[in-house]
């Protein structure tokens, strides 16, 4: 805490932190951001919002000095800054969660919430002193599951993200940046972030708060500025927008309604588990028919994303039966016909620095069959142009990513198609896309299954809900059930 | 092949250099004769970017070479009617090797700089102690003839050369190469479209292997048995690899860059001992250069995001 | 009550039951050492030998102490996520100019030391502003710079050179009871190597850098600055190494660094001692026990008279069983 | 425990003169080269050895003896023996050759060797180590000369010490066993081929490495013979005995000169390499010199060549386990034992030359009539 920067120099209410003015930023001679203006001011809470790929994340690592604008002023309050390392921000007093991920998972909890700032007595680390300070940070959060001394490899993701925001208060920050820091919670776990938002607010500090999903936006903001294509489209009070119009500013045209119309119904049964389980799932039965959506609902580490891989052959069932055949391993499953959507797609899904037509054409590579030569139509028809398909696919937006990632199992043809958070980071027009073609699929035949957080969209697109809570199968809803349903499944209260 | 680019312009003008110096070199004899001695670093540089890609390393492939002439000293013996029979021995012993290297990296998940390194030192003390320290026996001519003799003006090692790096470009574009390149840049991604990534790994070490087994036919037959025929040329191989644009961890790079790279760096050894730089000195050189020319060519692209779900730690 | 805590299941934390014990590289290398002592005693007592005489106790030490100082250095390298293929020349050129400056005379002593560290130092500065500023992979920045080394060093001496005066030799031959001066200096360099990883903010900023760059870059960590660091700690530690085989040879000498193999047999050291060849996981102490266990190695083959084709043969053999061991136990879970 | 130092008192090492003399293409003379030393060598030549005729590793040339009485003592004896390394195959068959002669003799009750592996420093361990072992005598085959002296100087004060092969520069060892040495070596091929090549004659001369004195005098005895002669030398290069290497150097030399007319060499071993560039260029082989090793006698014989093969016998290493027991037998023995130095010339050559031995051994090992010959060194009987 020995560099913690306070707000001393507090400019009131009225004053802005921070004040950015036409920002302009090119990587490799492609422009990403021009002419960007955000002003932030002191006990607010600013909401960026925009497409995939629209210059969020860019916009916030020239905050904190991650990257240098080629043109554009930043002031903080109201002196004129440039920072040539995120070092220098953090002096600053500016903090950042950042949208990836940002832990040394071999490192304790407290050596990760202090990194590169140590406080140091006499020279020497302080070990005591920052565990203690870590520990009460831990307490104010209410989180008693993990402490100081704990190696952040060992933690669940949602508890990982936890020790990135305790790394982030452990300044005492005016201004927070907080890119998409929802992304790996689940919706409840969120009510918790609005809370300590509230208490920074409440405390002075400027907050900018990223997030693909609108709720969240509309729950914790004071104003919104909408960015599309590297460019700011408006800045408004929250309470002037509606979140179609506020959908209408980041795509430019309006999207009709959220979600495709559900199929007839149900044909052939294309997958069965009996009383199937390993050592995170217990006694499931499933079925999952030709034409429907069945959606997985759960908590954080429910075991959805731990069903889906098993099916899929990633994970083994050790216990129960799957028909047509429990496969052993991923080529087993694609063998069945069984296509899995990873959750993550750039850790699981993707070879980043490989082209786009490689990467589709991944699976039928690897098991040597598929539908080759078809890529272009496919790529049509997922509204990616073919003439792309050389480009690699670190260069595409993360909505454009995932289509790629579905294109790669529509090469093959599947039976069932396993979907584990299709549209996380996914902005609202691609994620619309990305419905319509689910639901295409469906209706061409195929069974999915789709794990989402989202419970809007889970009911949404959803035909029937299972329900998961601790590895076992808390109860089946139909199509459309409330949100408070699937909850109470979900968290094991009597709905 | 756009990132071969670089590396073949430095190449022209090296070319250059050394025809200035020396015209003999422009004639086909004087050319065949430069390809002929580049033609085993050539062919290890293709191996070792198989593994190179995949994102590991082969540091064995110089104890594998002498290994090999050693091997087919002592057991050919001088003896004209085993030349074929060793021959083939020494094909299948190469990708054994890559074999043993590849499964204990994929499946006791070692790091390949390890198994490699300790494969070296096993290599190179097991040949020495079934030889009792210095090799033995003879190669004989039919098997020297590989590295000594031709087709008319044609060496053998440059047809050799040609016919390696046909099938190693065949390879790289083949599904084989494809999900090789992409195990190298997202092996939990490949896995989960169903690429076997320990057997592309195994079978991308297998290739290393093969490479050193014919460069050591090429190596012995040119010049002889000698304990000395693989030394420090697992150093020259991945030098050249790297020389030639392809990324040390995995993923990026054209194999014909890496050849390219390899043919290279013998144009720098032949240019630097035609202009007479003292012995010794050429090591300078050589360091200066290789370190320039990698900088020059670590053109800053964006990083590979660290995200959220994924394991921080890439493959070493 | 909030909803976070009630929906997280309890995480799965270590607990000290003995399959941790065999989780930690540390212990492992020395059950090892301790298991490799005992069997050497068995084994040299069925020679109808003494295993641990005065005589071999003493030259365990003498053996490993030169490695010992140069691994440490390269545990440092290789913590923050680099490696050191430049040690063994540098050794050379340490010697030879340790040598050749002490020339024969006590005055000349402190100079001598000096330069060594400073020229180190030098080295240690290029390679690391080649591995971070000019984005070279370590591999092949270090590669370049030994072979930059070897050609001035092969240029410049062909043979044996210089002179290590008498009061200087003692620091590779003295000893106070069974413990020599040279293995006290390693002692001392290892002492300062843990001191500076555990307590101190560049020790935490190498894990840091080594356990991934970008996560400490983002995190306000000069990461540039780490790294040229590290590699000056590195190459300072090799010229250390230098001066302590000039006091054992008596003079410097071109090839001393590259025929005791110090660029690969520490690296070897450095893994076989459980830290992780991708940097941010290791430490000191188990570098310490894989230098101990290879020389313990190296005194039972000598007793027992092994051809030194199958000592290679076994070492090969034991780093990669000891690195497959440690994959085995250290990294179960995904992160 | 107080403090001990395991450390020599003193070491005084002879700064060798460095006569320069600047001749044509031959660079300066070399840091290692001794006037007196050449001349010595040059005249052993032709001085005939002392001792039985048929066991030349028993002959000395000019032997001034040492009394040994002090070191008398009962068996039966432990001899040791620290052995820079058996990395290449002269080595191999002088250590085969050792360990053969060491089983002739009842009277050696064990005999505990230590290899260095090339290390210095572990050379200095070993023979720390050696001396606890209770060693009634120390072999020792030094790996450096500069930088094993202080190691040998200490073992000398508690058991007497035979060096072989390489020298230390102290005289505490009891006796320096050798051949003749690297002057004659050098001087009998310089010698051959300033005879053989033609006034003007380009001759390279191929080198291991620098900085080895038995290599090193073997160079400046040659350069001295150079100077004087009328060839000319285009290159002196170093090859690391590397047959590939030097196959490539004297391609390029052939390619750039567009002919060469003599190859010197300090070293047999890479021979038949230089050869076969010749061969593969298809041109003649000029004169040339190797060794005693089989595969470039064969070579000679079958092509005919213009060749001379100094030796350096490696007959040399059954000397030391014969000194070691005369020690300790209280029997006399040379202060410097200088063995003879045959040279292999088109005359001799059928009698050196026996196909039944794997190329890399060398003719002069004095090992035919040890037990276990011929397949202990690789040969088949017949
Ligand atoms: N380091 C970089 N080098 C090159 N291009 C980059 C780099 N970082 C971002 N980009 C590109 O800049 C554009 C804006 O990316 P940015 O990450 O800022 O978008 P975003 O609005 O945060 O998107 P998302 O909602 O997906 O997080 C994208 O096209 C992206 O590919
Ligand atoms: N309590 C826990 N301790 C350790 N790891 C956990 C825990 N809970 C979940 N994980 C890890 O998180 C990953 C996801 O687990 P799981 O399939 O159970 O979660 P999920 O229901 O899909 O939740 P989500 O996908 O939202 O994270 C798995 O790799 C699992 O090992
Ligand atoms: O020891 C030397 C040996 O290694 C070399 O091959 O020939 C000369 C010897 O002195
Ligand atoms: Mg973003
Ligand atoms: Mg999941």
């Amino acid at each position: 805490m020995s560099e913690a920067v306070g707000s001393t120099s507090d400019p009131g209410k009225t004053g802005h932190v921070l004040s950015m003015r036409g920002i302009g930023k090119s990587f490799l001679g492609v422009r990403v951001l021009s002419g960007v203006d955000l002003e932030v001011a002191a006990g607010e809470v600013h909401a960026v919002v925009g497409e995939n790929g629209a210059g969020k994340s860019t916009l916030m690592k020239i905050i904190c000095g991650v990257h240098a604008p080629d043109e554009g002023t930043i002031e903080l309050d109201g002196r004129p800054v440039a920072f040539g390392h995120p070092l220098q921000a953090q002096r600053s007093g500016i903090m950042i969660i950042h949208q990836e991920f940002n832990l040394l998972p071999e490192r304790t909890v407290a050596e990760n919430v202090f990194l590169g700032r140590e406080p140091v007595r006499r020279g020497l680390v302080d070990r005591a002193a920052m565990e203690k300070a870590t520990a009460r940070l831990l307490d104010e959060l209410g989180e008693s599951t993990f402490g100081p001394r704990d190696t952040v490899k060992r933690l669940p993701v949602a508890q990982q993200q936890i020790v990135e925001i305790v790394k982030a208060l452990s300044v005492n920050a005016r201004l927070l940046v907080m890119d998409e820091p929802s992304a790996a919670l689940a919706e409840h776990e969120v009510e918790l972030l609005y809370r300590l938002i509230g208490r920074l607010r409440d405390r002075g500090v400027a907050v900018v708060y990223i997030s693909h999903r609108l709720r969240e936006v509309f729950d914790v903001a004071d104003r919104v500025t909408v960015l599309k294509d590297g460019a700011r489209v408006t800045t408004l009070p929250i309470g002037e927008v509606t979140p179609d119009e506020l959908i209408r500013l980041m795509v430019g045209r309006d999207l009709g309604t959220y979600y495709p119309p559900r199929s007839a119904g149900a044909g052939e049964v294309r997958l069965s588990l009996r009383a199937a389980g390993n050592h995170k799932l217990r006694d499931i039965d499933l079925e999952l028919r030709a034409g429907e959506i069945v959606g997985i609902a759960g908590l954080q580490g429910s075991g959805r994303s731990e069903l889906a891989k098993a099916i899929f052959g990633a994970e083994p069932f050790t216990t129960g039966e799957m028909t047509p055949s429990r496969p052993r391993s991923v080529r087993e499953g694609v063998a069945l016909g069984i296509g899995l959507v990873t959750e993550d797609r750039k850790a699981e899904g993707l070879a980043l620095r490989q082209s786009v037509r490689d990467n589709v054409l991944l699976v039928a590579r690897a098991v040597g069959a598929g539908n080759r030569g078809g890529v272009g139509d496919l790529l049509e028809r997922v509204r990616l142009s073919p003439g792309r398909g050389e480009h690699e696919v670190r260069y595409l937006s993360g909505g454009n990513q995932q289509k790629v990632v579905l294109v790669k199992w529509m090469t093959m043809a599947p039976r069932v198609l396993l979907f584990d958070e299709p549209t996380r980071g996914v902005d609202v027009g691609a994620k619309a896309a990305i419905h319509d073609l689910m639901r295409e699929l469906a209706n061409d035949g195929t069974a999915i299954m789709m794990i989402s957080s989202e419970l809007p969209e889970l009911i949404g697109m959803s035909d029937r809900i299972v329900v998961l809570r601790d590895g076992r199968i808390a109860g089946t809803l139909p199509a459309g059930a409330s949100e408070e349903a699937v909850m109470g499944l979900a968290a094991g209260e009597v709905a | 092949m756009k990132r071969a680019l670089p590396i073949l312009a430095v190449l022209v003008l090296l070319l250059a250099a050394i025809a200035i110096a020396n015209p003999f070199f422009l004639e086909p004899a004087g050319f065949l004769a430069f390809l002929k001695r580049a033609a085993p670093l050539v062919i290890l540089a293709a191996g070792q970017y198989f593994v190179v890609v995949s994102g590991e390393f082969d540091l064995s492939v110089g104890s594998l070479v002498t290994a090999e002439v050693v091997i087919a000293a002592r057991l050919i013996d001088g003896d004209e009617s085993a030349t074929w029979p060793v021959l083939a021995l020494l094909i299948v012993a190469g990708p054994l090797a890559g074999l043993v290297n590849g499964v204990l990296t994929t499946k006791l998940r070692v790091p390949s700089f390890i198994v490699t390194l300790g494969m070296l030192l096993v290599l190179s003390g097991a040949v020495f102690l079934w030889t009792g320290g210095a090799p033995r026996g003879a190669l004989s001519e039919g098997f020297r003839a590989f590295g000594r003799g031709g087709l008319g003006p044609v060496p053998w090692s440059v047809l050799i050369l040609l016919a390696v790096g046909a099938a190693a470009i065949w390879l790289m574009r083949a599904d084989f190469g494809r999900t090789l390149m992409a195990t190298g840049d997202n092996e939990r991604a490949a896995a989960l479209s169903g690429v076997r990534v320990d057997r592309v790994k195994i079978f991308a070490f297998m290739l290393s292997g093969l490479s050193a087994a014919v460069a050591a036919i090429l190596l012995g037959g040119f010049a002889g048995v000698s304990a000395q025929a693989g030394q420090g040329l697992e150093f020259s191989a991945i030098t050249a690899v790297v020389l030639g644009g392809v990324v040390l961890g995995g993923g990026r790079g054209s194999v014909l860059a890496a050849m390219a790279g390899a043919v290279t760096l013998e144009a720098l050894f032949t240019l630097l001992n035609l202009y007479g730089i003292s012995g010794a000195l050429e090591f300078t050189v050589q360091g200066v250069i290789i370190i320039a020319a990698v900088a020059a060519g670590a053109v800053r692209l964006p990083r590979k995001p660290t995200p959220r779900r994924g394991d921080a730690h890439a493959a070493s | 009550m909030d909803l976070l805590t009630r929906a997280r299941r309890p995480a799965r934390l270590p607990h000290g039951g003995p399959a941790t014990h065999l989780r930690d590289p540390v212990r492992v290398v020395f059950l090892a050492l301790a298991g490799l002592v005992a069997a050497g005693w068995a084994l040299v007592a069925l020679d109808g030998g003494q295993f641990l005489t005065l005589e071999s106790v003493v030259g365990i030490q003498q053996r490993s102490a030169a490695l010992g100082i140069v691994a440490i250095g390269q545990t440092l390298a290789i913590l923050a996520g680099s490696l050191d293929l430049s040690v063994a020349y540098l050794i050379s050129l340490a010697s030879l100019v340790a040598a050749e400056i002490m020339a024969g005379q006590d005055g000349n002593i402190g100079p001598a030391i000096a330069a060594v560290l400073a020229i180190s130092a030098l080295v240690g500065l290029v390679n690391g502003l080649v591995i971070a500023r000019l984005r070279v992979h370590a591999f092949i920045a270090t590669l370049g710079v030994a072979l930059i080394i070897k050609g001035v060093v092969d240029h410049l001496y062909d043979g044996p050179a210089g002179k290590v005066p008498e009061s200087f030799q003692l620091l590779g031959y003295s000893r106070a009871g069974p413990i020599p001066v040279s293995a006290m200096l390693w002692a001392g360099v290892a002492v300062v190597a843990w001191f500076l990883l555990s307590r101190t903010r560049l020790g935490y900023r190498i894990y840091a850098v080594g356990g991934n760059e970008e996560v400490a870059r983002l995190s306000g960590i000069r990461t540039s600055r780490v790294i040229v660091i590290t590699h000056v700690l590195c190459s300072v530690c090799a010229g250390i190494a230098g001066l302590l085989l000039a006091a054992r040879l008596g003079a410097g000498a071109p090839t001393v660094g590259t025929d005791g193999g110090y660029d690969l047999e520490s690296i070897a050291a450095v893994v076989l001692g459980g830290t992780a060849l991708a940097g941010g996981r290791g430490g000191v102490a188990g570098t310490v026990g894989g230098v101990l266990l290879l020389a313990v190695l190296d005194t039972l083959f000598n007793q027992l008279e092994v051809n030194s084709f199958v000592k290679d043969v076994v070492r090969g053999a034991v780093i990669v069983v000891a690195v497959a061991v440690y994959a085995r136990h250290g990294t179960r879970r995904p992160a | 425990a107080g403090c001990t130092t395991d450390k020599p008192a003193a070491t005084t090492p002879s700064a060798a003169p460095a006569a320069s003399a600047q001749g044509s293409g031959t660079g300066a003379q070399s840091k290692f080269f001794v006037q007196a030393d050449f001349d010595a060598q040059l005249a052993m030549r032709s001085q005939p050895p002392e001792g039985p005729v048929d066991r030349p590793w028993e002959q000395a040339i000019a032997p001034k003896m040492t009394g040994t009485a002090r070191y008398k003592k009962d068996g039966p004896y432990h001899l040791c023996f620290s052995n820079a390394a058996v990395n290449n195959p002269w080595r191999q068959v002088g250590w085969k050759t050792m360990q053969a002669e060491v089983g002739l003799h009842e009277e050696i009750g064990k005999f505990t060797a230590l290899d260095a592996e090339g290390k210095d420093d572990k050379q200095i361990s070993d023979i720390a180590e050696l001396q606890a072992k209770g060693c009634d005598a120390l072999i020792v085959s030094p790996n450096t000369t500069a930088t094993l002296t202080p190691a040998v100087t200490a073992a000398c004060g508690k058991v007497p010490v035979i060096v072989f092969d390489r020298g230390v520069e102290t005289d505490c060892p009891v006796t320096f066993i050798k051949p003749i040495g690297g002057y004659a070596f050098g001087a009998d091929a310089a010698e051959f081929l300033a005879a053989k090549v033609p006034a003007g004659g380009k001759v390279l001369a191929l080198r291991i490495l620098p900085g080895v004195d038995v290599l090193e005098t073997r160079w400046s005895a040659a350069k001295v013979i150079f100077d004087r002669s009328r060839v000319q030398v285009v290159g002196v290069e170093f090859t690391d005995g590397d047959a590939a290497r030097t196959k490539s150097i004297v391609s390029d030399y052939i390619q750039r000169h567009g002919r060469i007319d003599g190859v010197w060499m300090d070293a047999g071993a890479t021979a038949v390499a230089a050869v076969e560039a010749f061969e593969d260029a298809g041109l003649p082989v000029p004169p040339i010199n190797g060794e005693d090793q089989q595969d470039f006698l064969q070579k000679w014989k079958d092509a005919g060549l213009t060749a001379v093969a100094p030796t350096y016998p490696t007959y040399q290493w059954r000397t030391p386990v014969i000194a070691a027991l005369r020690i300790l037998k209280g029997e006399e023995v040379p202060e410097t034992w200088n063995l003879p130095q045959p040279k292999v010339t088109a005359e001799n050559l059928s009698s050196y030359l026996k196909p039944n031995m794997p190329p890399l051994h060398y003719a002069l090992c004095g090992c035919e009539e040890l037990p276990g010959f011929p397949e202990t060194w690789g040969g088949r009987k017949g």
